[in-house]
């Protein structure tokens, strides 16, 4: 089936082609300040990818069920943010009072993440890429996730490795990490092109 | 129940408040600005297309003529550029084809009897600064500006100043001067076409 | 102190394999094609070369400067940045850019990591990237080889016949590309039958200076394993792998693609399989992971050839290999030989 | 150019304004609504009782949630902090407001009547020293304390430096091959008596904002330790014949810090000492 | 009298420190994404800034407004509420009155609603500050970012296109470094001021 | 001859072995020193305490020191003497230990071997298990590879872990030494006495003798002497590849035996006992004459020394007059080291005093040692490569040096056995193993199982 297969690219394209720290510079806040180790990194990946996939799926059902028929496009923004924090809290809530091994594993993070370009940044871009149909919601806004969780890990494996070496004390931490990022950029524009 | 009621107002008042005055804030100013962003969007086309033919008024010549592009066709319209005078100065059309990093969309602008190319607009692309997205620059579009409106060819070494059917391409990024050439000689016999049945150019 | 003792842990010998010594052996095995580069590309590749390698040097010497660190010229690591990235530019490349890419290559690619062995990524393939990325127009002006091209003047970079394609792996991209094209592929693989094989041999070709003649790549490379500067896992790997993954897409449809032998032998691959994807820094150090790092290599590179958007892959999946190194070996930690501790 | 017309709804009828306006309002009050009920029933269904300090701490926070501390956000921090005290000051954003308060929280200033200082046991300076080779291995007091002979004296300062790496608030400098502390910015937190391989780090209780020592650490017989160290105890017992607080043992003398005040007796037992190993530390 | 000369340093310390000491970009490193996303050109560099201003003004003076009314469950919210209320002004301004400057920014105007920063001023400074103090807090740190972003932006622009703001600034033959207008650009560059900003701000060391 | 191993292990270097410096010189003996300085602790294990007191005499053989722990040997005077003192004095591993100082009186003969009491008719039957474990205790034997380990435990016969292997470890893999090689070559029946004996005490009848097979000459004499006794007729000599550290027991059992010994255990979890050559030598002298191990051989060598030799002196002698004896430091000798260049002990005072693990002194001259410069580690692998346990010096070397002790526990840093070969390899000139042996002193002392 041909819906499969453009999912799977969908599925490729925002994960490496597009990855949303690389391209589209979303989430360097937690990308800087969460990689220095790779069970952080880890975490903080897997929980941004289940926000963005919750997320993307609930504003995606919102824009489209309720504020477009209505004609309401104008509150989209308050909208995507209330609904976003609003889950967010009360996901964070729910396993922190039920799953304490699953909030000590994940949970911690998602305070942090509500508020994180990377969760509106993919509405958004649900929205302006037009997306019509949930599945291909829900594979998009997992997908962003994902790129996110192998950037953050890449760059967190490189740190760890960079806490050996005698970089430059101005340099370190940040610093350091943004060039390598830009480095990374120079690589992963080798799949330019490869899904349109 | 009642006392449940007064519990939570007490705890919610202000968002409900501020919930409707922002609520009331954006309304209000999308109300005010919303005549200004409707111009702004229609009044980008009509720009570049001014910017293409210095024209009066543009009519739509041919409403939802099927343009083959790679995927298929698109459905676009043929707008008639006519000055002052009631004179036709040309045809344009918004047409589409991909590149190389994503779809782009021109405005291409022929003259009255459909010989010449009178040039094009990028309307939306998405090429590598510095690569692909030199189409906008002049020294690729000039090459289109009276060029024969025929089927292009694509060289890699020649004479950009030479207005012909060759068209050179922008040096490390073929890709997209291809893309470029299709998109022109593609929809060209089409546009001919539907304006020789509406009986505008022979 | 009756005699000049000195007293330090053990042990209290070692071998006199320095980290110069290494550089210096790799730089003997980069000379046959740096011959071969003058041969077919004149002057215009001394001019290039030097001026890369002198660039690395100063880059080199002024962040040392600038930190009041030791001066590390002497470990030559600068001069091999050097080359590799002169051997990884087109002949014609103006000087300007081969400055910029130099000085890029040594600062951003390793000096702000802390010098020689913390760099993460290849520092010539990231110079060649800034380039690639800065100035793409440049990056893709081939020379014609003064064996094609017999008016080409001896000795002197100027008034060469300089034209924008005709690459080989440009061809068969071509072909991939406009897919209705089949006589682009099939003149390639043609060409790899007759006569083009030997031009990919003995580099007879248009390219980047050093990565034309495959004889003098082959023949350093070797030089480099015999001598034990570097292990074979990752050449094998690379080739094997590249051969391997090109080899699906030829036998699927062999109109479209080209033949693994072609692959083999055009662009950089050789060069990347022997100099670039070995050099320790940036490759994992385990023998597990250096097969992992090569099977990445060579499969990214087929990936990018046959379905990306440019002809060539070698430096972007280098680059990339480069970055999940850590993760390499951070996944294939070796083993204790007595097994892992329990508790 | 831009400006021109921002204002434009100042022209616009108020009711027609009110009329495109509503639903906007409207939507936006119920969706508030909605929030305010599942919020604060959440709120008080979910809630989970913590230390009451983590919420303070966490209050005291910038809440930038930026993650520079290396936790998962400022929360998690938080609970770091009260769990691990020495987290503190990982919160860049803060800075050392935010530092200062969280200390203020968790009680940090350990209260003791009298404060422990470190003292190096050992006073003598490269000159002082006798060195039988060169050393030639790792710059660092462990490695070196591994080998033998790295320097005559197997009981005093190598210099290398160990204690200076550990002390957090660089108090510690290395003076010609001997470790000097700094008593002004020294907080008495014993980093760097973990850290000597020696055992030459002593914290010590200071009555007075300086304090007596036997400088030594040298159990060598006397003729050894003259041998191997120019300011070297050599357990001649002249000290202990001023005051008791003085004992000798294993060629040692030693002073006990509880029993030492500034008197006669303890000034004479340093001025007789012949080389001169007895001698203040503390604050000048 | 007292009250007056402990709280007028303050004000001024609130308008100054987010310029220098407390630089959002440089020295805090909050907001990052902005600076990498939108300094391509200074133009949209500029107007990115000035939106940034002028939603962290209007949420600070907001949240100031109201922060002895919050309850704690509803406040990540209600910061949210106004925050985004104030952005979705902005956006629309920007649609109506500099249309290409919308068009180039694109996603980024309604981004700056999850912006680190001005979460983390409304949480730093207008939830505990009174209503002066969260605007000139708001300007201070608004106006560094902004200078940020130009500084970034002009670096970017100068050597990708050999302009700055659109003029012309190189000389003929310079060859426009285009990797600058990429991604590699954007991050390279701003690693490398950021450790400039810690140079010169470092301590003398003796 | 089948062996269940391949004779050699992976990693290892191969070091310039200068052996013929002092592989032709006949085993020694020497005059008596005027003085000598017996180490407390000479051992692994509990620290024996003095018996004797200042101004004391003291007769040859004499128990002077020893400790009630089970883990421990006894120390006897290897002179008819007075006790000078007991005091500091400088010990090769420790910096300064207590020792007793015994001076020798005039009426004391040098101790002269006594390979001749041994010969092809060497009843080992005659001795039961339990005589052979006192003696051996009573003689305070421990092991004189190196480690120190009291020989007298490793023999007693442990119901619940069986000894199914004996490995004599003949390999002497360390350059320069060569005293266990003259030991082969002139007391080859008295070791072959040695390990019957310990097979005996253990009830274990495979034994090997693993040789590097640089040595035809010894491994041949082992071949002949074997056909021609019935007592040793069970061993089998094993010509291991000559690869330093072949003589390393974890190595030596994964050569011979292709038993690989768990990570921080011992040979005996894979019931193997390795037992150095001279040791079994020192058993077969003290299970047959009752003799104690007060003198063993020396192999003072190197390029800093003017007459390499090898020397029967006895414990406790001073380190500058043995090199005396041997003619001397030559005017380029920089480095003097307790044991062999890769693992042994740089010391300085020439006082220092042999112990009963001391098997070499070796004098390196200025040539011999490469002046460390280290620069940035270039990952060339090589460390990794030579490594005999296979663990990863360099990331281990680098947590430590940059105080992250938890990366360099991730990465095994326990299982190192502190050869040498990665710093040897290194061509960044990097003290891989210094850094190494550091962290594992950081590691216990945050344990705090090491005292200060
Ligand atoms: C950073 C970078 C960006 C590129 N962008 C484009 C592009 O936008 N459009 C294009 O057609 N080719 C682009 N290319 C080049 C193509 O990948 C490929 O090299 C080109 O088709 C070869 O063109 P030439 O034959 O004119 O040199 C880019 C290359 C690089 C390195
Ligand atoms: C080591 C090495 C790596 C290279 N990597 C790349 C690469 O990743 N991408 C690329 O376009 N060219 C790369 N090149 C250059 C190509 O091998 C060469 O230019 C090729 O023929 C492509 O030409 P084209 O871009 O005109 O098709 C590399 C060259 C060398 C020596
Ligand atoms: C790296 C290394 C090399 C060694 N080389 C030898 C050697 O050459 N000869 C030897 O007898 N013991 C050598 N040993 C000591 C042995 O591992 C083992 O401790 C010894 O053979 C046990 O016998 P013993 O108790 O009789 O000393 C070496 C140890 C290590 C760690
Ligand atoms: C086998 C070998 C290959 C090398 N290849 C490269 C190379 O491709 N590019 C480069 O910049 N340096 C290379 N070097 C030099 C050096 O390792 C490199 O500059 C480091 O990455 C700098 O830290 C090589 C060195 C060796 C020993
Ligand atoms: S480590 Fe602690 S106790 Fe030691 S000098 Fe530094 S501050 Fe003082
Ligand atoms: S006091 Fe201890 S740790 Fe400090 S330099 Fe001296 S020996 Fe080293
Ligand atoms: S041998 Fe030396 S240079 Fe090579 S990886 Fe090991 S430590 Fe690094
Ligand atoms: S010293 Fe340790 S790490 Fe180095 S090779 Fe020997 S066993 Fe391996
Ligand atoms: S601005 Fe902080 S994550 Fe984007």
């Amino acid at each position: 089936m041909s819906n499969i297969s453009v999912l799977i690219m969908a599925f490729l394209s925002v994960v490496i082609v597009n990855n949303f720290v690389f391209t589209k510079f979303l989430g360097t806040c937690p990308y800087l300040g969460c990689s220095g180790r790779i069970d952080t990194a880890f975490g903080m990946g897997l929980a941004v990818t289940f926000v963005t996939t919750l997320s993307g799926i609930l504003t995606w059902l919102v824009d489209h069920y309720i504020l477009v028929p209505n004609k309401l496009e104008i509150t989209r923004y308050i909208c995507y943010i209330i609904v976003i924090a609003g889950a967010v809290q009360l996901v964070e809530m729910y396993v922190k009072k039920f799953f304490p091994p699953l909030y000590k594993s994940f949970g911690i993070f998602l305070p942090l993440i509500s508020t994180n370009c990377v969760i509106l940044g993919i509405c958004l871009f649900i929205n302006i890429w037009g997306i019509n149909n949930l599945p291909e919601v829900a594979v998009l806004s997992a997908g962003a996730g994902i790129g996110f969780t192998v950037a953050i890990c890449i760059m967190a494996a490189i740190r760890e490795t960079l806490k050996l070496a005698d970089v430059p004390p101005a340099l370190k931490d940040a610093p350091i990490t943004l060039i390598t990022a830009g480095l990374l950029t120079l690589g992963f524009m080798g799949f330019t092109g490869m899904i349109k | 129940m009642l006392s449940k009621i007064k519990f939570f107002m007490q705890q919610s008042w202000l968002l409900l408040l501020a919930s409707f005055l922002f609520g009331l804030m954006i309304a209000v100013a999308d109300t005010a600005w919303k005549p200004k962003v409707e111009e702004n969007k229609t009044g980008k086309v009509k720009n570049m297309m001014k910017g293409l033919i210095n024209a009066n008024s543009f009519e739509v010549a041919a409403k939802d003529v099927n343009i083959p592009s790679d995927k298929g066709f698109i459905k676009t319209d043929i707008y008639k550029a006519v000055d002052e005078q009631g004179n036709v100065l040309g045809y344009e059309y918004i047409t589409s084809g991909s590149g190389f990093g994503d779809k782009i969309e021109l405005i291409i602008a022929v003259d009255a009897k459909c010989e010449k190319y009178l040039g094009y607009q990028v309307l939306s692309s998405n090429e590598t600064p510095g690569f692909g997205d030199k189409i906008k620059g002049d020294y690729f579009s000039k090459q289109f500006v009276g060029a024969p409106a025929a089927e292009f060819t694509l060289v890699k070494v020649g004479k950009a100043e030479d207005i012909d059917n060759q068209i050179v391409a922008i040096s490390g990024a073929t890709i997209t001067s291809t893309a470029m050439v299709n998109i022109f000689n593609k929809s060209i016999v089409s546009v001919k076409e539907t304006l020789a049945q509406k009986g505008l150019i022979k | 102190m009756v005699q000049n003792l000195t007293v330090s842990p053990s042990p209290h010998i070692n071998k006199h394999h320095s980290t110069q010594s290494i550089m210096l052996n790799v730089i003997i095995a980069l000379m046959p094609s740096l011959a071969a580069a003058v041969f077919f590309f004149r002057m215009k590749a001394v001019y290039v070369t030097a001026t890369c390698v002198i660039t690395c040097l100063i880059s080199e010497w002024l962040c040392n400067w600038y930190r009041k660190k030791p001066n590390s010229l002497g470990d030559l690591s600068a001069v091999i940045t050097g080359l590799i990235l002169a051997f990884s530019v087109p002949p014609a490349l103006p000087i300007f850019a081969a400055i910029i890419g130099s000085a890029f290559a040594i600062i951003v690619g390793k000096m702000v990591f802390g010098g020689l062995g913390a760099n993460i990524f290849n520092p010539a393939m990231i110079g060649r990237a800034f380039l690639t990325a800065s100035f793409g127009g440049l990056m893709t002006m081939w020379t014609v080889p003064a064996t094609i091209d017999p008016n080409m003047p001896v000795m002197t970079a100027a008034n060469t016949t300089v034209m924008t394609q005709a690459t080989p792996l440009a061809w068969s991209k071509e072909a991939i590309k406009s897919k209705n094209v089949k006589d682009e592929t099939k003149k390639v693989n043609a060409s790899v039958a007759n006569g083009m094989l030997k031009n990919l041999l003995t580099g007879s070709r248009g390219g980047c200076i050093g990565e034309t003649c495959s004889i003098a790549l082959i023949i350093g490379g070797l030089y480099l394993i015999l001598t034990g500067i570097i292990t074979w896992h990752i050449p094998a790997a690379v080739l094997i792998s590249t051969f391997v993954f090109s080899s699906i897409p030829y036998f699927i449809n062999s109109n479209y693609y080209a033949s693994p032998v072609f692959h083999l032998l055009s662009g950089g691959l050789l060069i990347g399989a022997f100099f670039i994807a070995t050099d320790p820094v940036t490759s994992p150090l385990t023998i597990k992971g250096r097969w992992i790092f090569g099977i990445g290599v060579g499969g990214l590179t087929i990936l990018i050839r046959t379905l990306g958007a440019y002809p060539e892959g070698m430096m972007y999946s280098i680059l990339l290999m480069n970055s999940v190194t850590p993760l390499i070996e951070k996944f294939c930690k070796i083993v204790p030989a007595g097994g892992i501790p329990n508790a | 150019m831009i400006f021109e017309n921002t204002f434009i709804f100042a022209q616009i009828d108020l009711l027609k304004l009110w009329q495109d306006a509503w639903p906007a309002a409207v939507t936006m009050l119920v969706l508030g609504f909605g929030f305010a009920v599942i919020l604060l029933v959440a709120s008080e269904k979910l809630k989970v009782v913590q230390d009451e300090r983590i919420e303070k701490v966490a209050a005291a926070l910038p809440g930038a949630n930026c993650g520079a501390c290396g936790c998962a956000g400022c929360a998690d921090y938080a609970k770091m902090v009260v769990m691990d005290p020495t987290l503190l000051g990982k919160c860049a954003p803060g800075g050392s407001k935010t530092m200062a308060l969280i200390a203020g929280i968790l009680n940090l200033q350990i209260s003791e009547d009298v404060p422990k200082r470190p003292i190096v046991h050992c006073n003598a300076s490269k000159d002082d020293k006798t060195y039988l080779a060169k050393y030639d291995g790792i710059p660092s007091c462990t490695a070196a304390n591994a080998i033998a002979n790295t320097q005559a004296c197997k009981f005093g300062c190598l210099g290398f430096g160990d204690c200076k790496a550990a002390c957090k608030f660089s108090s510690i400098k290395i003076v010609n091959g001997l470790a000097t502390i700094d008593y002004n910015t020294c907080t008495g937190c014993g980093a760097c008596m973990k850290a000597c391989p020696r055992g030459l780090i002593e914290m010590v209780p200071f009555k007075q904002s300086r304090i007596m020592t036997v400088a030594c650490r040298s159990q060598e017989s006397g003729k050894d330790t003259k041998a191997f160290c120019k300011v070297g105890c050599i357990g001649c017992k002249l000290c202990t014949k001023q005051t008791d607080a003085f004992e000798v043992n294993n060629n040692l003398a030693k002073l006990d810090y509880n029993k030492y005040s500034p008197n006669e007796q303890f000034e004479t037992a340093m001025k007789k000492c012949p080389t001169g190993i007895i001698v203040f530390r503390g604050k000048e | 009298m007292a009250d007056g000369i402990n709280t007028s340093p303050n004000y001024f310390n609130a308008l100054t420190a987010g310029l220098w000491k407390e630089n959002p970009t440089f020295r805090l490193l909050i907001g990052m994404c902005p600076p990498l996303a939108v300094t391509t050109a200074v133009k949209p560099a500029l107007t990115m800034g000035l939106c940034v201003i002028f939603v962290l003004v209007c949420s600070n003076m907001v949240i100031s407004l109201m922060r002895n009314l919050l309850k704690p469950h509803l406040r990540i919210i209600m910061f949210c509420l106004s925050i985004a209320a104030f952005v979705t002004v902005a956006d629309l301004y920007l649609k109506a009155f500099a249309p290409d400057m919308s068009e180039i920014l694109g996603a980024y105007v309604p981004l700056i609603i999850v912006n680190c920063i001005i979460i983390f001023r409304a949480e730093a400074c207008a939830s505990k500050s009174n209503v002066l103090v969260s605007i000139l807090d708001g300007i201070g740190s608004g106006s560094g970012f902004t200078c940020a972003l130009i500084i970034l932006a002009g670096i970017r622009e100068l050597l990708a296109s050999g302009k700055f703001a659109d003029i012309q600034v190189m000389p003929k033959g310079f060859v426009p470094w285009a990797a600058m207008q990429m991604p590699v650009g954007a991050f390279v560059t701003l690693g490398l001021l950021i450790g400039f900003a810690a140079i010169i701000t470092a301590p003398k060391k003796d | 001859m089948n062996f269940p191993g391949k004779l050699t292990f992976k990693g290892g270097v191969h070091p310039n072995d200068y052996k013929t410096l002092s592989s032709q010189c006949a085993i020694k003996t020497i005059p008596v020193p005027k003085q000598l300085s017996i180490m407390l602790s000479q051992h692994i294990g509990a620290i024996c305490k003095p018996l004797v007191n200042k101004k004391d005499t003291v007769t040859t053989g004499q128990l002077i020191a020893n400790a009630d722990a089970f883990v421990s040997a006894g120390i006897h005077s290897p002179v008819n003497g007075t006790v000078k003192d007991i005091a500091l004095c400088s010990h090769p591993v420790l910096g300064r230990a207590q020792a007793i100082i015994i001076e020798s009186s005039d009426d004391n003969q040098p101790k002269q071997p006594v390979p001749n009491t041994f010969d092809v008719s060497f009843n080992p039957a005659l001795y039961s298990a339990d005589k052979i474990f006192d003696a051996v205790r009573n003689a305070g034997i421990v092991g004189m590879g190196g480690a120190g380990f009291p020989t007298s435990v490793k023999i007693k016969a442990n119901p619940k872990a069986p000894i199914t292997d004996i490995i004599i470890n003949a390999c002497e893999c360390e350059p320069f030494i060569t005293c266990d090689y003259r030991l082969m070559l002139e007391w080859t029946y008295q070791i072959l006495a040695g390990a019957s004996l310990i097979s005996k005490s253990l009830g274990c009848n495979n034994i090997y003798i693993g040789i590097e097979n640089n040595k035809p000459d010894a491994i041949d004499i082992f071949n002949k002497a074997i056909k021609t006794t019935s007592f040793a007729s069970n061993i089998k000599i094993a010509p291991v590849k000559t690869k330093y550290p072949q003589g390393g027991e974890r190595q030596l059992i994964k050569s011979i035996l292709n038993k690989e010994v768990p990570t921080g255990g011992i040979p005996p979890m894979v019931g193997v006992l390795v037992s150095n050559v001279a040791t079994c030598a020192a058993i077969a002298e003290a299970v047959v004459l009752n003799t104690p191990l007060t003198h063993r051989v020396v192999t003072v060598s190197g390029n800093g020394i003017k007459n390499p030799g090898n020397f029967y002196a006895p414990i406790g002698m001073a380190v500058g007059e043995l090199i005396e004896t041997a003619g001397g430091l030559t005017h380029d000798a920089v480095k003097i080291i307790l044991g062999g260049p890769m693992m042994g002990f740089a010391i300085a005072d020439l006082a220092t005093p042999l112990t009963k693990t001391s098997g070499a002194i070796t004098v390196l001259a200025q040539k011999d040692i490469v002046k460390r410069n280290q620069t940035p580690c270039i990952r060339c692998g090589r460390c990794i490569a030579s490594c005999p346990v296979n663990i990863n010096p360099t990331k281990i070397a680098h947590g430590v040096k940059h105080n992250q002790l938890d990366i360099a526990q991730q990465y095994y840093m326990s299982a190192c056995i502190e050869c040498g070969c990665c710093t040897y390899i290194c061509p960044a000139d990097i003290d891989l193993t210094g850094y190494i042996k550091t962290g594992k002193i950081l590691v216990a002392r945050q344990k705090k199982l090491m005292p200060k």
